[in-house]
């Protein structure tokens, strides 16, 4: 791999630098010698594929990680060595980590100060720390959040203002984003962005990754891209373009980013008729074929993810009808609905899809241990041959099915949960963001999975928060807002501004929901 | 307030007037270890398994049997048992004795019954075994030594109790835990006398403070609140209850109002019957019971206590009576008082 | 296009007295159900609120309650100590050996504190630096203690104790110093959980210890205070039991363990750790004492007493997740 | 890696075994006799039969505290049905099995249903059975068994304690439970991962709840075990047996947090300490040192296992 140094300014000294840092994880190595700098009032894009390294790279920045021996870290010229996050700090460091971190039970302002709360004498001022806390949030644009929320009660974008306006709270010189955008919506994205672009123009400096390329375009001065725990190269964002940045990550092109094969559709297989659950979901009708692609658009707390939950069984409908194939059924379980076959790939990997702690067989049989167990007894030759089968179908990048399914990247892991559901036999297959954090050659690849099992007569609903992807894979969409559903567009009608304005300006249009079962 | 505790074994009240109860003689209905060693004059090694160890009652009696055992020069005997009165741990204990070879086991029960197979195991192992301050099923061992039996005891503390309180006073008692079986026939042996002698007692209540200081004192506290000047007396059934509740009498400022009478250890009690807020405490010396189950434990290995004998010598506490088949009689209970409590330390 | 994408759902405005409700609900839970006994078994019973019951009933228990603050603190940073019955065993016979053997007084009211910190910062550098799970190292300590206290001391009590030392049996104002103790040190810790940064960050610690850590706070030297704190409460603890009465049992008061971790999380600490308080954990403590006098005025047959405190330990905790999903 | 997490705590905790043994015959030649081992086996049948469900329990990441109690209760209701009520022997026994069923199956309702905590939970039932056992017996014991019912506790089958096969068939049964079937998956998943196993399809509560009632019929077959074996009924009976139990569990390498453990592991566990208790005092080491070496040994054998693995799973 050769380092461009060709950009190197030589004049100004970086902020801080990092130089032939490599880090190793039991034996593997997912640092390699690399280089990187970041410099005052600079947004340094970091890129690279699930698993590439790049939050491993922040982590050592951060002082969360120790780098192995040999490497040099400099903040202003002067070498520097982190023991500990609090270091990093000190240091003038903060970082919004790609697993938010913050206590579920604490206020929104004891969350944002904790570590670091404003004291008169040795007292907390709780007054003044909820004082700064309501400023830091108006400065994020986000006056309707409450400062004496509990914020486990928060919603992920929420939660993700809340983590901002932490590293905010530091005064940082140098902000670390570790894919911050990734379970936002696009307003919230662009929101986002005008924050960092502000912090930029004081003077601020930032790392920010990221797996969406648009906001990298917008944003970004330099880029630096890992490949494999190495450093590709950092390139001014006007040396490069889309495809070359795709190529430098995954090594080759990708060809097409929303493959989408037109199947024949066939019967309905999922209906519902006037569905809701309390006040999260109503009334919604729908009907879904075999082969079809439905995609569910929406903005954050929209109610997507409860309509999907409620035909899944996990928060059963409490009024309406659902059938499948035409026959009334009842779902008061995710049981249940399994049985009937529906399968749902939740929106939260880590804590809905996974079992981390046990391996991709154990993972991959879970939906359907009864049905490989004679007796109640596991077959676990059929067990491993079907673990197996996953890896090579669904192109896993694993050890082997013993490996433990925490230790593989993102993508990775999202795929173990769709072969799982996959696995079961699905009639119904609902996806809730299904490509959240996934580099752009995993999302190709699931992207083509979906297509593939569509094509094989599945009914698919995708629920997505990206609106490119909604666009380019559904055979239709549903746009809900405040738990109702507002308007439904076939692909052929659907452009991007139809269906934002349906998704934003939804408050009017509530009487005039249309049904989606009338649809063609 | 009616006592439920206790097994369903009969009462046998003591004559009011203090007429000794009629002991019809009995054959000896103790077991027999089988095939012992000829042990006779030789050097033993004998564990003393109490009903838990840690409270200043059973200390006492170890100490007895250290002091015998010293004295008899030829019985190296140690003390194990227990933290908690637990019938499980206690066998348990006993059962890693049998397994490793001691000559004789000294034990007081946590249950009869539950005892019994261990011991068994014990005499069928040729070891020697001997009971004292709670029995065991006869046939599971030897000798048992009776410090007194329960309705002497019943008596001594009834009659003291009307003596302090008068014939129509109200009494509470507090005791360790209702199904603590020498606690529970005390008290029934009570209820009894107390029907035929003092008939005008009232018996208010009884509480459970298990073998805890404060909590003992705690729930003797609450009896004082809650009775007021109804209270005359609390009895304490147990060496830790009587000083505590006399402790709550002191704290709540009613020495003289609120009589304690009760089994205890004379060091707990002196500087209560000191300060005269207890009059009298009644006790056997624990010391002397330990003393003597040594002693006796001793004969029965040497072959100089047989079935059928009709007493036992038992060093400076001389000649010691066998009643009742195979138990042995160490005297009747004492009661200590401001003139002679100074005499004993334990 | 509107910015006001994310308005809430649920209204964010919150009342003080619902934000009240909401973070010290379990509290006035506590607080009125003393307060419902105190009236109704009072109605029953007038003498159960005499001023010398009431004062026995605070008095008696408060040692329970100055040990839950401290176990509370543990909880609430996600651990667990299941040996502070022991400990307080040990601590107590430590108080009363010295006292008895001569020392100023002093020394025999500060060792035990002293001793009782060394023993649970060891407690917490096994937690914190080793990794082994707190309960754990507290059922090995539990028996290490246990067994140690008896080893040495053969469960000999202790008398004689100089009237000087007995420091439960001061009063001030007519009020026993135990209740003294519990009142003073509760405010003190309340205070103390809520404004100072070590405070916060035992609720941090406990509620997502991997964020409290990128949060600069040092997880592991703060685990280790916290246990220290922890044995200072049961030093004070022990000493407030050890002097109640004239002797010291010198063992191991059963199941003391189980009663001041019931205060705790009956007073609404989450087992889970993150949350709660300890004026819950102190109305807790003060709450079974009530129950267990309670019942002796009310005549329930002692045998069914412990049936009864089960009972209403699942109703407190019921009706906390009630509440809990009444506020949500 | 579960399995080889588990490996290499087994392997410490074998090796420590080993260690144990091999010293402790060399304190007392009364140790490593087959009197005296099959002796033993008698002994920890309660503790160690209970020890079996309460591995699963602190496999879902729960606890049972109301083990002990419920022992108690089982115990009573067994004299009480049978003395009492008159009822046949036999089926006194059975009802008091299910009693203990039913004490378990409530305590899984009150933390599936209400989500209290299991600690919480368990806290409450222990005092609550501790004294329905109280109340009902009213400090009576029923003693006067029929000599076929000390079979149970104080017979033998083949020159083996009775009770020691029903250890070793219930361990067979458990461990097979446990790592070859659907529902020993399902109790891995729900300790470590509780929403994706619920949203794999996995029935979580019913999990619990048979898990838990488990844990219950085993304390109630423990309970006429233990009176079998001590020829009477108490309402004390298996005070603490909780404490026990767990230890051994835990010192067995099941993770407090959920997730991992094995019955091996737990039967490990439990020799070690019976086999600590009984050779100590062979050696002449009295009650209160021994209680202070499983204390000890309970420390030394995680913290083995946590260096021995210190940059293992991160
Ligand atoms: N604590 C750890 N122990 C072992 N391996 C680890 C650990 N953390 C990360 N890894 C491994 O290091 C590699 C790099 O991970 P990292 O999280 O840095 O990737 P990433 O580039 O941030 O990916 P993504 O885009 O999915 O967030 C991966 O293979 C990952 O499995
Ligand atoms: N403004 C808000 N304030 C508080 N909580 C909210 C808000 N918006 C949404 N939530 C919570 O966030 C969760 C996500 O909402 P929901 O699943 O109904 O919508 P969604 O359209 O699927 O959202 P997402 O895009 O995050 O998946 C819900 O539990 C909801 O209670
Ligand atoms: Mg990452
Ligand atoms: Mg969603």
């Amino acid at each position: 791999m050769t380092t461009t140094l060709a950009t190197e300014d030589a004049s100004a000294t970086p902020l801080v630098q990092l130089r032939n840092i490599s880090k190793t994880f039991g034996g593997i190595k997912v640092l390699k010698n690399v280089d990187f700098d970041v410099r005052r009032g600079e947004v340094h894009a970091l890129l690279g594929e699930n698993g590439a390294g790049k939050s491993t790279l922040i982590k050592i920045l951060s002082g969360f990680h120790h780098p192995d021996e040999g490497g040099e870290l400099t903040v202003n010229g002067a070498p520097v060595a982190f023991s500990a996050p609090r270091d990093a700090r000190n240091a003038g460091i903060a970082t919004v980590y790609q697993e938010l971190l913050l206590f579920p039970d604490m206020t929104v302002a004891e969350n944002i100060f904790i570590g670091h709360a404003p004291r008169t004498g040795m007292a907390l001022d709780w007054n003044e720390m909820r004082r700064r806390a309501r400023a830091l949030l108006d400065d994020l644009d986000s006056p309707d959040l409450d400062v004496d929320a509990r914020v486990g009660g928060l919603s992920v974008a929420n939660r993700q203002r809340v983590e901002i306006a932490k590293a905010l709270s530091q005064d940082a010189r140098l902000l670390i984003m570790d894919e911050p955008t990734a379970s936002l919506a696009d307003a919230d994205v662009r929101r986002l962005l005008d924050v960092v672009r502000r912090l930029r123009a004081r003077g601020v400096a930032i790392i920010y990754i990221s797996h969406r390329m648009p906001e990298i375009f917008a944003l970004a001065d330099r880029v630096t891209v890992l490949r494999d725990g190495a450093l590709i190269g950092t390139r001014p964002i006007g040396e490069v373009d889309d495809a070359a940045l795709v190529s430098m990550m995954v090594g080759r092109s990708i060809d097409q980013l929303f493959p989408k094969v037109t199947v024949p559709i066939g019967a309905p297989v999922l209906e519902l008729r006037n569905v809701s659950f309390k006040d999260e979901v109503q009334d919604i009708s729908l009907v879904l074929r075999a082969g079809e692609i439905l995609g569910i658009a929406g903005l954050v707390g929209s109610g997507r993810t409860e309509l999907a939950l409620t035909i899944f069984g996990i928060t059963p409908a409490t009024s309406g009808e659902i059938l499948l194939n035409g026959e009334p059924v009842t779902i008061r379980s995710p049981r249940q609905a399994r049985d009937i076959g529906i399968a749902y790939v939740p929106e939260d990997r880590g804590l809905q899809g996974l079992v981390k702690a046990q391996t991709i067989r154990e993972n991959v049989s879970m939906a359907l241990l009864s049905r490989i167990s004679r007796a109640s007894i596991v077959n676990r030759a059929l067990e491993s041959s079907m673990a197996r089968d996953a890896i090579a179908r669904f192109g896993i990048r694993a050890r082997g099915p013993e490996q433990r399914a925490g230790q593989l990247s993102g993508g990775n892991q999202q795929k173990v949960v769709l072969a799982k559901w996959v696995a079961t036999n699905p009639k119904v297959l609902i996806m809730d963001e299904p490509t959240r954090g996934i580099d752009v050659g995993a999302k190709s690849e699931i992207h083509a999975l979906m297509c593939k099992l569509a094509g094989e007569g599945l009914a698919v609903i995708m629920i997505s928060s990206e609106l490119p992807e909604v666009l380019g894979m559904s055979d239709r969409i549903l746009v809900m807002n405040g738990g109702r559903m507002v308007k439904t567009f076939d692909r052929s009608e659907a452009t991007p501004d139809v269906v934002g304005a349906a998704m934003t300006h939804a408050g009017a249009a509530h009487g005039r929901a249309e049904q989606a079962g009338s649809a063609p | 307030a009616s006592w439920t505790g206790g097994d369903d074994l009969p009462t046998s009240p003591l004559a009011c007037d203090g007429t000794p109860g009629t002991v019809a003689a009995k054959p000896y209905d103790g077991g027999v270890p089988t095939n012992p060693p000829d042990r006779n004059g030789k050097k033993i090694t004998v564990v003393d398994i109490p009903k838990l160890i840690g409270i200043g009652y059973f200390n006492a009696t170890s100490k007895g049997i250290a002091d015998a055992a010293k004295e008899l020069g030829n019985v190296d005997a140690k003390t194990d048992g227990p933290t908690k009165a637990n019938i499980d741990e206690q066998i348990t204990f006993i059962d890693n004795y049998v397994t490793s070879g001691v000559d004789g086991i000294l034990f007081a029960a946590n249950d009869p019954v539950a005892i019994a197979p261990v011991l068994k195991k014990a005499l069928a192992a040729g070891i020697n075994v001997v009971g004292y301050d709670a029995n065991s099923t006869p046939d599971a061992r030897q000798w048992f030594v009776n410090q007194a039996e329960f309705n002497g005891i019943g008596k001594t503390m009834i009659d003291s109790l009307a003596k302090e309180i008068g014939e129509d006073g109200s009494f509470a008692i507090v005791t360790s835990t209702f199904t603590t079986p020498n606690q529970a026939r005390w008290i029934a042996e009570m209820s009894a006398y107390a029907e035929k002698c003092h008939p005008n007692l009232k018996w208010l209540e009884t509480v459970e403070a298990q073998e805890d200081n404060v909590l003992s004192f705690n729930q003797a506290t609450t009896l004082i609140n809650k009775y007021g000047d109804q209270l005359k007396g609390i009895v304490g059934m147990t060496s830790v209850a009587t000083p505590a509740s006399a402790e709550a009498v002191t704290q709540a400022g009613q020495c003289g109002k609120v009589a304690v009478v009760g089994l205890a250890t004379p060091n707990a009690m002196k500087p209560y019957v000191e300060k005269d807020c207890v009059k009298s405490v009644v006790l056997w010396n624990p010391v002397d019971l330990g003393y003597a189950a040594a002693y006796v434990l001793r004969a029965a290995a040497d072959g100089t206590l047989k079935p059928g004998d009709t007493s036992v010598k038992a060093g400076k506490l001389g000649e010691l009576q066998v009643v009742n088949g195979s138990e042995i009689l160490l005297g009747a209970p004492f009661v200590f008082d401001k003139a002679n409590i100074g005499q004993f330390d334990f | 296009m509107s910015l006001d994408i994310a308005a809430p759902r649920r209204s964010a405005s919150t009342g003080v007295f619902a934000r009240t409700i909401g973070t010290y609900g379990q509290e006035f839970i506590i607080l009125a159900a003393i307060v419902a006994l105190f009236i109704v078994v009072g109605f029953i019973a007038p003498r159960f609120v005499s001023q010398t019951n009431l004062t026995s009933i605070f008095s008696g228990n408060a040692y329970i309650a100055v040990a839950a603050i401290g176990m509370s603190m543990v909880i609430i940073s996600g651990h667990i100590d299941v040996s502070v019955g022991s400990l307080i065993g040990v601590l107590a016979t430590i108080a009363g050996t010295l006292a008895v053997n001569g020392y100023p007084i002093w020394i025999a009211w500060c060792a035990p504190i002293v001793v009782g910190m060394v023993i649970t910062s060891l407690i917490g550098a096994l937690v914190a630096y080793v990794r082994i799970p707190s309960i754990v190292v507290t059922l090995g300590m539990l028996s290490i203690l246990k067994g140690g206290l008896i080893s040495l001391t053969g469960g000999a009590w202790i008398t004689n104790l100089p009237p000087d030392f007995l420091i439960a049996q001061f009063r001030l104002f007519g009020v026993p110093s135990p209740v003294w103790f519990m009142l003073g040190l509760t405010i003190v810790a309340a205070m103390f959980m809520r404004y100072t940064a070590f405070g916060r960050s035992i609720y941090a610690i406990g509620g997502n210890p991997e964020a409290a850590r990128v949060a600069g706070i040092r997880v592991e030297r703060s685990t280790v205070a916290i246990f220290a704190i922890h044995g200072f409460f049961a030093g004070i603890a022990a000493i407030l039991f050890a002097t109640q009465l004239q002797v010291i049992q010198s063992t191991v008061p059963a199941g003391l363990e189980l009663t001041v971790i019931t205060a705790s999380v009956v007073g609404g600490v989450s087992i889970l750790g993150g949350t709660g308080t300890v004026v819950g954990s102190t109305l807790a403590a003060i709450l079974f004492a009530a129950i267990g006098s309670s019942l002796i005025f009310l005549n329930v047959s002692a045998y069914w007493l412990r049936s009864v405190q089960g009972l209403l330990i699942l109703a407190t905790v019921l009706a906390d997740m009630a509440r809990r999903r009444g506020v949500k | 890696m579960t399995l080889r997490s588990f490996l290499r705590h087994e392997a410490v905790l074998g090796f420590l075994l080993i260690v144990v043994l091999f010293l402790l015959a060399q304190q007392s030649d009364k140790f490593f006799t087959t009197a005296n081992i099959l002796n033993q086996g008698r002994l920890m049948a309660e503790v160690g039969l209970i020890a079996l469900p309460m591995t699963f329990v602190i496999i879902t990441g729960g606890i049972d505290l109301s083990v002990g109690s419920i022992l108690g209760l089982c115990a009573i209701l067994l004299g009480v049905f049978w003395h009492n009520l008159g009822l046949p022997l036999p089926v006194a026994m059975v009802l008091a099995i299910v009693v203990g069923g039913i004490a378990g199956l409530i305590n899984g309702l009150i933390i599936t249903r209400f989500k209290v905590p299991p600690l919480i939970a368990t806290l409450a039932t222990l005092a609550l059975y501790r004294g329905l056992a109280e109340g009902i017996s009213q400090a009576r014991s029923v003693r006067g068994y029929p000599d076929w019912f000390f079979v149970l506790g104080q017979g033998e089958v083949l020159g083996v304690p009775t009770q020691l096969w029903i250890l070793v068939i219930f361990a067979i049964i458990a461990a097979a439970i446990l790592g070859l079937t659907t529902f020993g998956r399902a109790t891995y998943a729900v300790g470590a991962n509780e929403t994706a196993a619920r949203f794999s399809g996995i029935n979580v509560d019913r999990t619990k709840l048979l898990i838990y009632t488990g844990a219950g019929l085993i304390s109630g077959l423990a309970a006429v075990i233990f009176v079998s074996r001590v020829s009477t009924t108490r309402s004390d009976m298996g005070t603490g047996v909780e404490l026990d139990v767990i230890t051994a569990v835990v010192l067995g390498g099941t993770s407090i947090f959920g997730g991992r453990g094995t019955i091996i592991g737990t039967v490990v566990g439990l020799i070690l300490v019976q086999a600590l208790k009984n050779g100590l005092a062979l050696s002449g080491v009295k009650g209160d040192g021994t209680i202070v070496v499983i204390g000890l040994v309970l420390i030394l054998a995680i913290l083995a296992t946590n260096l021995f693995s210190r940059n293992g799973d991160g």
